[in-house]
């Protein structure tokens, strides 16, 4: 019984490995690929099927009168405005979570469940509906096409998620630390900042991670919400998307840029394994 | 210099929490706060704390308007039972935190810090991680930081419950010698406890709260020897007071058709009628020409065995002064101490106490 | 615990957060009130005419709904599923842990608009390595270009990017379960399958409906897939309400109409997953 | 990497010659005219380099790399290299590019001074695009007739042509044109293997060579590559595939509506009989052909993967460039047509052959109104099109750049390029019999023209999945098309619908 169970185990574990793996592999493979070997029928191992060629990776750093996007500077946009975007979504979102998950507000039938609701259900929205008010609005700020544009509606995406999750975690903090610390002497807001806090680090982490992640892969809003002077990576990636689809320049494009999540990914396996996130998620 | 407590009450849903409560407390005493779980100890410290505002009723201390302070200007100082510190501090950082937020200077601080290490016994584990400690020290670690505080009116809730056997005893002896020291002789302590064996041996008043409501305030000798109701004797006897109805007449006390005795000699001024008849477990002993009565349960705690028994309707737990397993269902003889018999009313108040002189 | 101070903690946000929706909310309900399109594009007052149109005209906005409601339902069910299982498998002793735990991580960090594309060659009918694959065994599925494997193609892509995202919340809840109750259950002598569903499954509910309630928020915006997999066809049959909602939108450039269907969604879906919430937690909470 | 292997091709075919002929600092400067080195006109190097522009910024949003973005990004460059101004480019992909535009513009923004799209927005767009100013209208004189029109609206140009599109046939010389091919079609179906004149001739040799390997590269082969994908284009390729069955010269007044009475007539039997042929090639697309991308089809076609391919000539070209497994065996021809076409006044088919071609056409560019920059704007799009990078770009598939100049209709053009002379005859009669032609059908430019066309290709897809008969999609289509006409204004429709039916029916 128990050896069944084993065997099925590592036959799952190890079949869903190589179902998450392939289209990375076959991303790999494709990348090195150009025209005729794309069209010639599926091939995987370069120089027995096909002669490799870097014209796909080259062409992520070529700048566009030879034929390339340059992705150098979409990527460091895209990193700024996805970290900053991150970091005031956690800072807002965590006082508010903890406002949700220790104190009780009723206005009406309004109570703390359906505040949480309410910055949840932001999500709710499909992007295409907020484009144009999202693009009217910033257009009478003056923020189209600016990086402060982009943090402001990535804030809307964001900071449900941690709202969402640092719920959660103050809600599995004994309150009875905030009361000590009350009793200590210190007013709410010192007993948040000097004893809450340092003790949320974990739960921060996990909701930054989270927020990380959903910033990075939208496209929508970029797309939308931006011309000439601010360019994100995947907006500029699926500018790749011509009549020819260009298997080859995609495929590298894809692959650059999941690579700084796959650190992502490792921190939070070293956190779960440190069981640091455990208590965060949940 | 007195806390004094006027009619306060707290009703958040449908039942109380706090009911109606006045109590005045004294420097320099120590207060038992004795009731059942969710009998409404907590909510009464963390009110006098300050953490809960009553809905009605006042608190005055040394005078002065109590509600009108914050808690954290209280100056007060809680021990919680579950073991309450600060996880990213280290031992001595926890205990400096309350003085460091009260700018006090860092030489005096570090003396009164040292002072409480001292006291709770801590030396040696000033700058160890609380996580690193058994929870006995980690309790220590909450007690001297409230030491350290020196408040004046110092909390404890059921500070000692979730420690072992041995650790409490150990505990709640240093518990008493710290609290007579002189520093604490101008503080208020209370302390909340579901245990009576703890409340006797603290030996302070004891307040006995039930369901929001204070039923009785007294000296340990006075609520254990003259309980005011039923109620009272149930939650101050461990285990409870064994209660059943029986009838006096014609000179007899009568359970039921089989169990009767004679009434006994400081039982004769009563009037016949129904009662409801109080005996304690350790006033029923073991006899073999006395009635029979069923095992239900048996069980052994430290040296004694508890037996929980009965016959026809009545039901009653003994105290065995012995380590002895018992089947059940298995018939035991046993009589009872009558002299030691108590008797209240219908209404449930005390009527007659074997005190009573 | 109560003091004014709560509100310092929790305005901020909501402020913020109001701050920067109130107006696209507003704009939005107004111009569903409007008959915006790319010819007329002014906010003229056209009463309810979109929404009688909705209501009365338009059962390609139902199909559209009901297919989304197919699909997100299938595919969070899936990834919950399977994601379970997989945090089940790796969450104690097996070989490569840490391996497996950060593999199981990844898909949900890529782009969705950009790995779909690298899928579309994944499935590509007669360039595509699946089919290759497949033709081994003289089996030449039509992935993209049948109605029925099409959807199929869509959830496949779905699962894929997502059963990551239960795997991580899965395993993490997993990881943080006290001790005690599997003591208690090891002394019973409880079989494995009985120790899950009696101790692990119960202790899980909590986060489990969490974790799904947010996944059907993610699921029913699904769009991206859409739009590179299939475009909604073959025909219509996998246009999803946001997919619809985006041709007439941004395609067609009917404003007014794309923000009538868009209001009507989102109410919809309010009320919906407020009562799968509710009835999530009936279910899973029983034990 | 075709870049290089193109400008070496020029270069190689150029250098002997371009020492002596094309010497001038210009094509030493930029190597991408090399072939020609600066040809003379008003936005030549020369002229342009006069300019200065230091200090400005242009702002384009133009086509994904390549097809149209890499040119204009190239231009962009060497615009910046003369002038001193600073040029930002941004891609978006082809379905995009309406949007992308719309949006700023509906919100009365400018935030792109040049905006590429296709030709087909400009009615739409034109309310946001500054008319191109006489000067530059003046020097247009090698701008064929059809493709002048095409840019303008009512007379007055908004698009300033760069791009010339049309939608003809492609197919496989070597087997079309190949006697053992020829004799085997005969004996297997006794009919002559030729040029398909007809779509009915084109499906059943496309049936004939559909699912076995007649070039013998151990691949099968199959029939034809289509855009059956039903996404921003699908309509083109349907209507390449309606216009000879519902073009009747004889009844003038409107091919999409009736003019007179704006009565749809997409449902006619006319465009029936086309989606009935069309569900039936279905049976020999290539696998997974009913879900074919533009892109999709280039690369089959241009694969080798099919006998026919019908669309832009991007596919021609990209078939014909060095590294392609089939140059030199691709021929052009006109659409196929019809043995009958249908007759809206008789109520019935007119017997007898009919052509009809479709001017589907592509890339177009304008300059927003509200741009500051229309002096620098225009000047670019002129340098864009002048003469030695129009010579240039027309001859790289990638660029997606097409002739419009009358001398792009002469054969040595291509042969210099290393065309075989066969197929660029071929291919520039192709080009000129269109341009000629007096049965051209036009695309659809009038409000609410994606609606139209997004409404047809849903209906068409539905049917090609099978969901519905082709008569129940294009009725479907038809009244989707009123609900549309109702809600954009008939009298909008048909002032602008006006416009191309004169075209139509040669009165401009």
């Amino acid at each position: 019984m128990a050896k069944i169970y084993t065997f099925l185990k590592y036959l799952f574990v190890i079949l869903w490995a190589c179902f998450v793996i392939a289209p990375f592999l076959w991303a790999i493979s494709t990348s090195f690929k150009d025209f005729n070997s794309v069209t010639s029928g599926a091939t995987y191992i370069p120089w027995l099927q096909f002669e490799p060629t870097l014209d796909g990776w080259s062409v992520l750093f070529k700048p566009g009168s030879q034929g390339g996007i340059n992705i150098v500077g979409p990527y460091f946009n895209s990193i700024f405005v996805t970290l900053t975007a991150s970091i005031i979504s956690i800072a807002l979102g965590t006082l508010a979570a903890y406002a949700l998950s220790r104190y009780t507000f009723k206005a009406g039938i309004v109570q703390n469940n359906d505040i949480t609701f309410f910055f949840i259900s932001q999500r709710i929205m499909p992007p295409v509906v907020l484009s144009i008010p999202f693009f009217l609005f910033l257009s009478t700020l003056g923020l189209l096409d600016s990086l402060a544009g982009l943090i402001m509606v990535y804030i809307v995406l964001l900071m449900p998620i941690a709202v969402w999750i640092m719920v959660d975690f103050f809600n599995r903090v004994p309150k009875e630390i905030d009361e000590t610390a009350l009793i200590d002497g210190c007013n709410p807001f010192q007993a948040f900042f000097k004893v809450v806090l340092p003790n949320s680090i974990p739960g921060m982490i996990v909701a930054g991670l989270f927020c990380i992640i959903f910033g990075w892969i939208d496209f929508f809003f970029a797309f939308i919400l931006t011309f000439t002077n601010v360019q994100l990576l995947p907006v500029k990636i699926v500018a790749l998307n011509s009549s020819i689809t260009p298997w080859w320049s995609l495929s590298a494009a894809a692959l650059v840029s999941v690579a700084p999540l796959i650190i992502v990914a490792f921190v939070v396996e070293r956190y779960l394994s440190k069981g640091n996130l455990s208590g965060a998620l949940k | 210099m007195s806390l004094q407590l006027g009619n306060i009450s707290l009703k958040p849903t449908e039942q109380y929490h706090l009911n109606d409560v006045t109590l005045n407390f004294e420097p320099g005493k120590m207060y038992t706060i004795l009731g059942r779980t969710l009998s409404g100890k907590t909510t009464l410290l963390k009110t006098i704390a300050g953490l809960q505002s009553p809905d009605s009723g006042s608190i005055h201390f040394m005078g002065k308007d109590f509600l009108s302070i914050p808690v954290w200007e209280r100056n007060v100082a809680m021990v919680y039972q579950q073991f309450i510190n600060y996880p990213h501090l280290n031992v001595r950082e926890n205990i400096e935190f309350p003085l460091k937020q009260r700018k006090m200077e860092p030489s005096l601080i570090d003396k009164e810090v040292s002072d409480a290490i001292k006291k709770v016994g801590l030396e040696g584990f000033e700058v160890r991680k609380i996580q690193e400690l058994s929870g006995g020290q980690q309790q220590r670690v909450a007690l001297a930081r409230s030491l350290a505080k020196k408040a004046k009116i110092l909390l404890l809730d059921e500070p000692l419950v979730n420690l072992d056997y041995k650790l409490r005893e150990g505990l709640r002896e240093e518990f008493k010698k710290l609290f007579k020291g002189e520093e604490a002789s101008q503080s208020i302590l209370i302390y909340a406890s579901t245990d009576p064996l703890e409340a006797m041996q603290l030996n302070g008043d004891i307040i006995v709260i039930d369901e929001g409501k204070i039923l009785q305030v007294g000296s340990a000798k006075d609520v254990f020897e003259n309980p005011a109701n039923a109620k009272v004797a149930e939650i101050t006897n461990d285990p409870a007071m064994n209660l059943n109805n029986g009838t006096i007449q014609d000179n007899k006390l009568i359970f039921n058709n089989e169990i009767q005795f004679d009434l006994p000699s400081n039982l004769q001024s009563i009037q016949p009628g129904d009662y409801q008849i109080g005996i304690r477990a350790t006033d029923i002993h073991l006899d073999e020409n006395g009635f029979g009565f069923d095992v239900d349960i048996s069980e052994i705690s430290g040296s004694e065995t508890f037996l929980h028994l009965h016959s026809q309707n009545i039901k009653c737990v003994a105290t065995i002064e012995e380590v002895k397993s018992y089947e059940v269902n298995q018939v035991v003889k046993i009589n009872f101490d009558t002299s030691k018999i108590y008797l209240f009313k219908e209404s449930g108040e005390l009527l007659h106490s074997p005190f009573k002189s | 615990m109560n003091f004014k101070h709560k509100y310092v903690f929790l305005l901020p946000g909501l402020i913020v957060l109001i701050g920067i929706l109130i107006f696209p909310v507003i704009f939005t309900v107004r111009l569903s009130l409007s008959g915006w399109n790319s010819f007329n594009p002014e906010l003229d007052f056209v009463g309810i005419k979109n929404y009688i149109r909705l209501f009365t005209e338009d059962p390609r906005f139902w199909q559209s709904f009901f297919r989304l409601s197919f699909l997100a339902v299938t595919t969070v069910f899936l990834q919950y599923v399977i994601g379970f299982a997989l945090a089940h498998m790796v969450w104690k002793d097996i070989k490569f842990k840490r391996f497996f735990r950060v593999l199981f991580l990844i898909p949900m960090m890529t782009t969705p608009v950009i790995m779909t594309v690298i899928w579309r060659t994944f499935f590509h009918e007669s360039l595509g390595p699946l089919n290759d694959f497949l033709g081994l065994f003289g089996l030449q599925p039509q992935w993209l270009s049948s109605p029925g494997l099409a959807k199929v193609s869509i959830i496949v892509v779905e699962v894929w990017q997502w059963t990551s995202f239960m795997f991580l919340l899965m395993l993490a809840g997993l990881l943080s379960l006290p001790k005690e109750p599997f003591l208690a259950a090891a002394i019973d002598g409880a079989s494995p399958f009985k120790k899950f569903i009696y101790v692990t499954f119960p202790l899980m509910a909590p986060i489990s409906i969490g974790a799904i309630i947010i996944r059907l928020i993610e699921a029913s915006k699904i769009m991206d897939t859409v739009f590179v997999l299939t475009s909604g066809g073959p025909g219509t049959s996998t246009e999803t309400s946001s997919f619809y909602i985006f041709i007439k939108g941004l395609r067609e450039f009917q404003m007014g109409y794309a923000a009538t269907m868009s209001f009507t969604y989102l109410i919809i879906m309010i009320i919906s997953l407020t009562i799968i919430a509710k009835v999530l937690t009936k279910v899973l909470m029983r034990e | 990497m075709k870049l290089k292997t193109l400008v070496s091709t020029l270069v190689s075919v150029f250098l002997i010659g371009s020492q002596v002929a094309y010497a001038d600092k210009w094509s030493d400067q930029f190597p991408h005219i090399a072939g020609t080195g600066d040809v003379p006109g008003m936005c030549s190097y020369e002229e342009t380099s006069k300019k200065d522009y230091s200090g400005r910024t242009l702002t384009i949003n133009t086509h994904a790399i390549p097809v149209m973005g890499e040119p204009t990004a190239l231009h962009a460059e060497q615009f910046e290299k003369l002038t001193g101004a600073k040029v930002e480019v941004t891609h978006t992909p082809a379905g995009d590019l309406y949007s992308k535009a719309m949006v700023p513009f509906q919100a009365g923004q400018a935030p792109y001074d040049i905006v590429f799209g296709f030709s087909n927005f400009i009615n739409e767009w034109k309310r946001y695009l500054a008319p191109v100013p006489q000067k530059y209208v003046d020097q247009m004189d090698g701008v064929s007739a059809s493709h002048m029109a095409i840019a303008s609206w009512d007379g007055v140009m908004y698009q300033y042509p760069v791009d010339g599109d049309r939608h003809y046939l492609k197919y496989r010389k070597d087997v079309i044109d190949n006697p053992e091919m020829q004799a085997k079609y005969k004996a297997d179906t006794g009919k002559e293997l030729r040029v398909p004149q007809t779509w009915k001739e084109y499906g059943e040799m496309a049936a004939y060579f559909n699912g076995w390997d007649w070039d013998g590269d151990g691949e099968p082969e199959y029939g034809s590559a289509e855009v059956m994908k039903k996404d921003d284009l699908m309509y083109a390729a349907f209507y390449s595939r309606s216009a000879a069955y519902s073009k009747n010269p004889s009844t003038p007044g409107g091919f999409f509506f009736d003019l007179d009475t704006m009565e749809p007539l997409i449902n006619n039997p006319g465009f029936v009989e086309a989606l009935g042929d069309w569900v039936e090639a279905v049976k020999y697309v290539p696998p997974g052909g009913i879900n074919f991308g533009l892109g999709d089809e280039i690369a089959s076609f241009g694969g080798g993967q099919t006998l026919f391919s019908f669309s832009w000539d991007d596919a021609f070209v990209a078939a014909m460039q060095d590294d392609s497994p089939i140059k030199d065996q691709v021929g052009a021809a006109q659409l196929p047509g019809a043995d009958h076409v249908w007759n809206r006044e008789t109520n019935s088919w007119d017997e007898g052959f009919n052509q009809a071609p479709y001017f589907v056409w592509g890339w177009a560019v304008g300059v927003a109104e509200k741009s500051k920059n229309q002096d620098m704007a225009f000047d670019y799009l002129c340098f864009f099109a002048n003469g030695a990078n129009h010579q240039a770009d027309i001859g790289i598939g990638r660029f997606g750049v097409n002739p419009f100049m009358e001398e792009d209709f002469k054969a040595d053009v291509w042969t210099a390029i290393g065309w075989d002379k066969g197929v660029a005859e071929e291919y520039v009669k192709t080009l000129a019999d269109m341009e000629d032609s007096k049965n051209r059908v036009f695309p659809l430019r009038v409000p609410g023209t994606f609606q139209f066309n997004s409404a047809l290709a849903t209906g068409a897809a539905k049917a090609l999945a099978g969901q519905l008969s082709p008569q129940e999609a294009l009725d479907e289509v038809a009244t989707e098309w009123k609900a549309i006409l109702e809600r954009v204004g008939a009298d909008n429709v048909r002032e602008a619908y006006a416009v191309g039916v004169k075209m139509e029916d040669n009165q401009l």
